[in-house]
């Protein structure tokens, strides 16, 4: 089989899609209520560190994936045991996301039919995207993003007129400590989840491109989600944190004239973009990583299957939509920091050790298991 | 419903296993059947309306008492 | 690609046969309620009545308008009971407005207005009215002037309320919105049946007062000038019941512009006081008598009376809310916790009373910008 | 498996063996000839003597109408009949001398394999045997009637070249090489089909074609093993890749300026006898869009209706399903009016707007096909019945609302503005419409997801089929979504194209600038 590339841009693009693709809809940073852009902006900078390790990772390790890098670490079992972790993560998360859709149709969109029809229907796209691998994934990237792009910034000035620009007073109105809870979420969804691509920008052209792709995309992913907050804050005010969805509800006061209003089905647009490419990405590095634990030949395999399992679970896994919420507020932030800071930095010092005591043996002894 | 959910599962075996095993990749084989099986199971549980435990519960639970551990 | 295919019309057929009724729904079999009036119910705490729009084939289209009451234990309750009487479920997206009467408003409207803002079919971007007559219904009985269907003729109405701003519009989301932050007070557009000519039609105008989500009491179309001119909200309309000059007749200025800044003032002892700058730019509309409008002086004169007539009524309507009502309708209170939240978190909990002796100065300024297509007043030839 | 063996082994036609050869007697000839065209009556046999030297028995051999008889009677038969051969030569060089001074031909050469002078007078040239002699002469003499050059149905242009191709192979190749003037031009013949043994050639321009896909093309025309090639569309379908797809992945065109364009891009054309239309690999979607008047327009008015083409097929494939999405499951997108209008056109008709939609998009492409086989004036009447019946009566009977007619006749009338992405807009709309019909607009979108996805994977001889489309500013994307002016077009598409990218070295643009 050829060896899949893609270029520095549909990497970039696959990683600003993959940001924005669910946090256009379901709104970041909440905690801080009108102050949520700030938050934003210090999650951005608060990811920034965690960026440049994965990045270094990569850079180090040219050709090779989160898995193999951590089967280099680690040797073969506390290697094996990592990349459970991981596979366990990036599984976990395309449910969440599926399930975030999920509850999107079945609340907002088209509530009468059973959830279990759309979730099914983005895992039959992702996993058709998935065979065709991470190229077509970033092809359909960049040709589909500056679309993305330019639907939400329309959508946004048509919101100019409903913006009360007074809401974003008073500014620090809560103290710190919302912002920096907020801004602790908003580094925990959307940014720091970005280590899952790890375990596919073993793709890309050079060795210098990780730090190019992932600085260059956190910062246009961030200004992008922060205009999205700005958005929807003026547009709704304090009570912005208190919906769901809130990004639809800001569009959906939209109205150009008498003609153009309700137009809160562009925004689903993007949504159904954003999650199909997120979760194609989830899907693939599990994948990946399952091939890469049992030594099979191509993870292409059993991309149905784990498929089939991702969107049974993310069925399974709440109850209602108020649980999501809770756990979408309360517990993911901690719960993903372990996967998102803690195990990368214990494999960048790992890392850094093995490759300071002996260079030569970056040569020889990358990939010899496995 | 549980129709269906029968077809489809073969239609899956007819197209995915059915190649590895003439193919004789015995591994890819096994780990494709041990997944659908798994995913058949819980299928077939979904259609009848068990209820199956979601591990979101008990890793909130896990996170909460790190967390008060910890502060 | 083969086994995609397969699977791909394998999932078609088995959607196609449990996809029956899902959200499929046929646009002529919507009953689409253009309206809602909601009153005190005789045996039940609510009765809701709803505007129906009747659609009817033929070359031409033609919808008319259908009122319909049910009665229930709470909102939902009496909506959901509606399926009792059309067989159908109602559809709410193209809702123009709430008309809500005055008993269940004096009680608070939370209960009513939740369960709207909540479901998802509603809208919240609905127009939010109190009925000034006895119950809301004779509101939607009344007859439509130039639309068939009430509701939709008394949203044009406040749409186009910017020309002649007797009355604010409040959204639905908006008032909620209000309501949660502190320092403002929510104000609603009243409607009341007119009568001309043997027809009874909705007439918007004038203003409701709400303490929380307590209707507390109400301001005429005038007065509702001075509330929009203080909050900012003034696009349009005239200056009403004209500015006399010398005695003569009154001057119809229309507003072409206003601007109005709020500023507080911090004095010691956490006094303070608010100046409220308004800045407007009128034309002169209407002038029955003959005026040089080139006579500069002349012209001045006109301006500063204008300046006066106006911070007068705006006075005085402060003055009046203030002393009768004591709530902050104008958002004084936001201003102040959005420009200085240090000020605030230390005396907004008692803000009301804060409210009742605010100092506000008032400080207007007109500009008259023109004279409509006339450069002359018309002058009488002997 | 067997049974498909056998009928395969029986099919062996009573052709000519290999290695048979003329005899020197000339009755045995023509008997052997006479033979083999048993109950062929357009065989003729014509046979003569020259004046002086009644010794020398000549016969010609040809097939009636294949042949152009004023060449025949003045340039062979005449001189062989009125030279004074006699004195001249003996009798066992008279075929040279005949060859090499009698006969006025430009194409003459000797041979004595019977297989091949049964395949000249097949194609249409004839023979010429003499007494005592065992070999034969080949005249070139190929004269049938044929189509004249002239301006193509299919495409017809307001500007631009007014000629088309023909079904005659070599005339088509005449056309493409005065278009073409250079010895790069490259012509690769070969013949297809065990039967039919049509001639196909393979036409590229060396140093611009890129090899691996010349490579591609020739193992892909070798493996085709077929009895008859009636038309390039054959071939079309033989070589193309992604056999299921809706797209084309091979091209077509009836216009020599269009395949001289794409000769000069780097393409490759493959030209088949009998048939009008070329072929042209690599094929991406960009070229659905493209037609070779945008290049003779002025370059803003050409890109102008370049995007309306995109535009056209993006709404004829989108706007069912988005019409059927909104009016059945988001009745919200509807401003009130229109919602009120669409309701009160509903009121009274049985069947389900997804019905309606389905029926009259086949409706549709009833009327299409059937206009499309009839002659003119038949074709109008279908048409009249199509508009006024199925129209007219259709809405005032009830049957379909008036919007969904106002929906097919948009979507008809749009996937008409390019007419080579017509099959995968038919195709693709039905499969969007059902989708929507079950999802909604979710479904609108996931299948154009699909889509989206099966284009990202298609690629034509190598070459991704959805080139260019999603860059506006390199030179690949110069002329996909817009038709950039020439001057400024200094690069030719970067894949197709890569062996030789300048196209030109005009840097400025045009005209003098006032100094």
């Amino acid at each position: 089989m050829r060896k899949e590339q893609i270029s520095d841009k549909e990497a970039m693009f696959v990683l600003i899609i993959y940001y924005i693709g669910s946090s256009f809809i379901l709104g970041v940073g909440g905690e801080a209520k009108n102050d949520a852009w700030i938050s934003v902006i210090l999650g951005v900078v608060m990811a920034v560190p965690v960026i440049l390790i994965y990045a270094r990772l990569l850079s180090l390790f040219p050709e090779k994936d989160l898995f193999d890098i951590l089967d280099w670490a680690f040797g073969k079992w506390i290697g094996k045991l990592f990349a459970l972790v991981y596979i366990w993560y990036s599984f976990h998360l395309g449910a969440l996301v599926i399930r975030n859709f999920g509850e999107f149709t079945n609340t907002i969109a088209i509530p009468e039919t059973p959830m279990i029809v759309p979730m099914l229907c983005i895992g039959i796209i992702c996993t058709v995207a998935v065979t065709s691998g991470i190229e077509v994934i970033g092809r359909i990237s960049a040709a589909v993003l500056p679309i993305l792009i330019i639907i939400v910034s329309t959508v946004s000035l048509m919101a100019i007129p409903k913006m009360y620009f007074h809401f974003l007073k008073p500014i620090l109105g809560n103290g710190f400590l919302p912002i920096i809870k907020g801004g602790f979420s908003v580094f925990s969804f959307p940014f720091a989840e970005s280590v899952l691509l790890m375990g596919v920008f073993s793709s890309l052209k050079t060795n210098k491109s990780p730090y190019r792709v992932y600085l260059l995309g956190t910062v246009i992913a961030g200004l992008l989600i922060l205009m999205i907050t700005f958005r929807n804050i003026t547009v709704l005010g304090s009570t912005y944190s208190k919906f769901y969805f809130p990004a639809h509800i800001a569009v959906s006061m939209v109205s150009l004239g008498d003609f153009l209003q309700r137009i809160e089905l562009a925004v689903a647009v993007d949504f159904v973009f954003g999650v199909f490419i997120k979760t194609s990405i989830c899907l693939l590095v599990t994948c990946k990583g399952i091939a890469k634990l049992l030594r099979l030949n191509d993870y292409r395999s059993i991309v149905i299957q784990v498929a089939l399992l991702m969107v049974y679970f993310s069925y399974t896994l709440y109850d209602s939509i108020m649980e999501m919420a809770g756990w979408a507020f309360k517990v993911y932030a901690y719960y993903a920091f372990p996967f998102q800071v803690i195990f990368p930095i214990i494999l960048f010092v790992t890392v850094e050790i093995k490759v300071r005591r002996g260079k030569k043996k970056l040569q020889t002894g990358v990939g010899t298991d496995g | 419903m549980i129709v269906l959910i029968i077809i489809g599962y073969s239609l899956l075996a007819l197209f995915e296993l059915i190649p590895f095993y003439h193919q004789k990749h015995w591994r890819e084989f096994w780990v494709n059947a041990g997944f659908g099986f798994c995913s058949f199971t819980i299928a077939v549980l979904l259609s009848f309306d068990v209820n199956i435990p979601s591990p979101s519960e008990p890793i909130k639970n896990m996170v909460m008492f790190v967390i008060r551990k910890l502060v | 690609m083969k086994k995609f295919l397969l699977l791909t019309i394998f999932l078609f057929i088995n959607v196609m046969i449990l996809a029956g009724c899902w959200n499929y729904k046929e646009i002529e079999k919507l009953t689409i309620v253009a309206g809602v009036a909601i009153d005190k119910g005789e045996n039940n705490p609510f009765r809701v009545t709803v505007e129906i729009v009747q659609i009817s084939g033929g070359k031409e289209t033609k919808a008319t308008s259908k009122l319909l009451t049910m009665e229930g234990k709470t909102i939902f309750d009496a909506v959901r009971n509606a399926i009792s009487l059309t067989g159908k479920k109602l559809y709410w997206s193209h809702t123009k407005l709430v008309i809500i009467s005055k008993d269940i408003a004096e009680n608070g409207i939370l209960r009513v207005i939740d369960w709207y803002n909540r479901d998802a079919e509603t809208r919240s971007d609905v127009y939010l009215l109190i009925s000034k007559e006895k119950t809301a219904r004779e509101i939607l009985e009344g007859k439509g002037v130039t639309d068939e269907i009430k509701s939709f003729e008394i949203a044009d109405t406040l749409k186009n309320e910017k020309s002649l701003s007797k009355a604010p519009t409040t959204e639905l989301w908006k008032f909620i919105n209000d309501l949660e932050s502190p320092g403002i007070s929510n104000v609603v557009p009243t409607v009341n049946i007119s009568t001309s000519e043997n027809i009874s039609t909705p007439q918007v105008m004038g203003l409701a007062i709400f303490k929380k989500a307590t209707l507390i009491g109400f301001l005429n179309g005038r007065e509702s000038k001075s509330v929009l001119f203080v909050k900012d909200e003034l696009k349009g309309g005239l200056i009403l019941d004209g500015v006399q000059v010398n005695n003569s007749q009154p001057v119809s200025l229309e507003i072409f512009k206003s601007k109005t800044k709020m500023e507080p003032i911090v004095k010691a002892n956490h006094n303070i006081e608010f100046n409220v700058n308004i800045n407007t730019t009128v034309s002169l509309e209407e002038i029955p008598t003959s005026m040089n409008l080139t006579d500069e002086i002349k012209l001045k004169k006109l301006t500063s009376r204008t300046e006066e007539v106006i911070k007068k009524r705006v006075g005085d309507c402060i003055k009046k809310v203030q002393s009768k009502y004591g709530v902050d309708i104008f958002g004084f209170g936001e201003n102040l916790r959005e420009n200085n939240p240090r000020i605030w978190n230390q005396i907004g909990n008692n803000w009301d009373d804060k409210f009742k002796e605010l100092k506000v100065n008032v400080k207007v300024k007109v500009k008259i910008k023109g004279s409509g297509i006339f450069s002359q007043s018309i002058k009488m030839g002997d | 498996m067997i049974r498909k063996k056998n009928i395969l082994d029986q099919n062996k036609n009573n052709t000519v063996e290999e290695d048979h050869i003329l005899v020197k007697s000339l009755e045995a000839n023509i008997e052997m000839f006479k033979n083999l065209f048993r109950d062929d009556e357009m065989l003729i046999i014509r046979k003569f003597q020259n004046k002086y030297l009644p010794t020398a028995k000549c016969c010609l051999i040809y097939l009636a109408g294949m042949v152009n008889n004023d060449l025949l009677n003045e340039n062979v038969i005449q001189p062989i009949l009125q030279n004074n051969l006699s004195e001249e030569i003996q009798t066992n060089h008279l075929l040279e001398e005949l060859q090499y001074k009698i006969i006025v031909s430009n194409n003459v050469e000797m041979v004595n394999r019977f297989d091949e002078l049964v395949a000249t007078v097949i194609s249409g040239d004839t023979i010429l045997l003499l007494e005592g002699n065992d070999n034969a002469l080949m005249i070139s003499s190929k004269g049938w009637p044929s189509r004249s050059i002239d301006e193509p149905e299919s495409a017809k242009v307001v500007r631009g070249p007014r000629e088309g191709f023909t079904e005659s192979i070599v005339t088509n190749l005449t056309l493409i090489r005065r278009k073409i003037n250079t010895p790069d031009l490259k012509l690769k013949f070969r013949e297809i089909g065990e039967r039919t043994h049509t001639k196909v050639c393979i036409c590229y321009l060396e140093g611009l074609a890129l090899e691996e896909i010349l490579a591609e093309l020739e193992k892909r025309l070798d493996a085709i093993k077929i009895d008859a090639i009636l038309d390039s569309g054959y071939i079309q379908e033989l070589i193309r890749d992604a056999p299921f797809s809706p797209y084309e992945t091979v091209g077509y065109s009836e216009r020599p300026d269009v395949i001289a364009g794409k000769l000069l891009e780097g393409r490759i054309a493959v030209v088949v006898d009998g048939s009008p239309f070329v072929l042209t690999v690599p094929f991406v979607l960009a070229e659905s869009f493209q037609s070779d008047e945008d290049y003779y327009n002025n370059f803003i008015f050409a890109s102008f209706n370049r995007l309306l083409r995109m535009v056209g097929v993006f709404v004829a494939t989108g706007l069912p399903a988005v019409y059927l999405a909104i009016v059945t499951f988001h009745q919200e997108m509807l401003p009130t009016p229109l919602l009120i209008s669409i309701s009160s056109a509903r009121q009274g008709v049985p069947f389900p707007s997804a019905f309606a939609l389905f029926f009259m998009l086949l409706v549709f492409d009833i009327i299409r096909e059937a206009a499309t086989r009839m002659p003119t004036p038949i074709g109008q009447a279908v048409n009249i019945v199509g508009t006024l019946v199925l129209g007219q009566a259709i809405v005032e009977a009830k049957i379909v609302s008036a919007p969904v007619i106002i929906i097919t006749a948009i979507s008809g009338i749009m996937k008409l503005l390019s007419p080579t992405a017509l099959g995968s807009v038919i195709v693709l709309r039905l499969f969007f419409l059902l989708l929507a019909s079950v999802l909604g607009i979710y479904g609108y979108i996931f299948g154009m997801i699909l889509a989206t996805l099966h284009l990202m994977n298609v690629r034509s001889f190598g070459v991704p089929f959805m080139l260019g489309l999603s860059s506006v500013k390199n030179h690949n994307g110069q002329d996909i979504w817009i038709r950039s002016p020439w001057w400024s077009m200094t690069l030719r598409p970067k894949i197709i194209g890569a062996r030789n990218l300048v196209r030109h070295s005009m840097k400025k643009t045009p005209g003098s600038k006032p100094k």
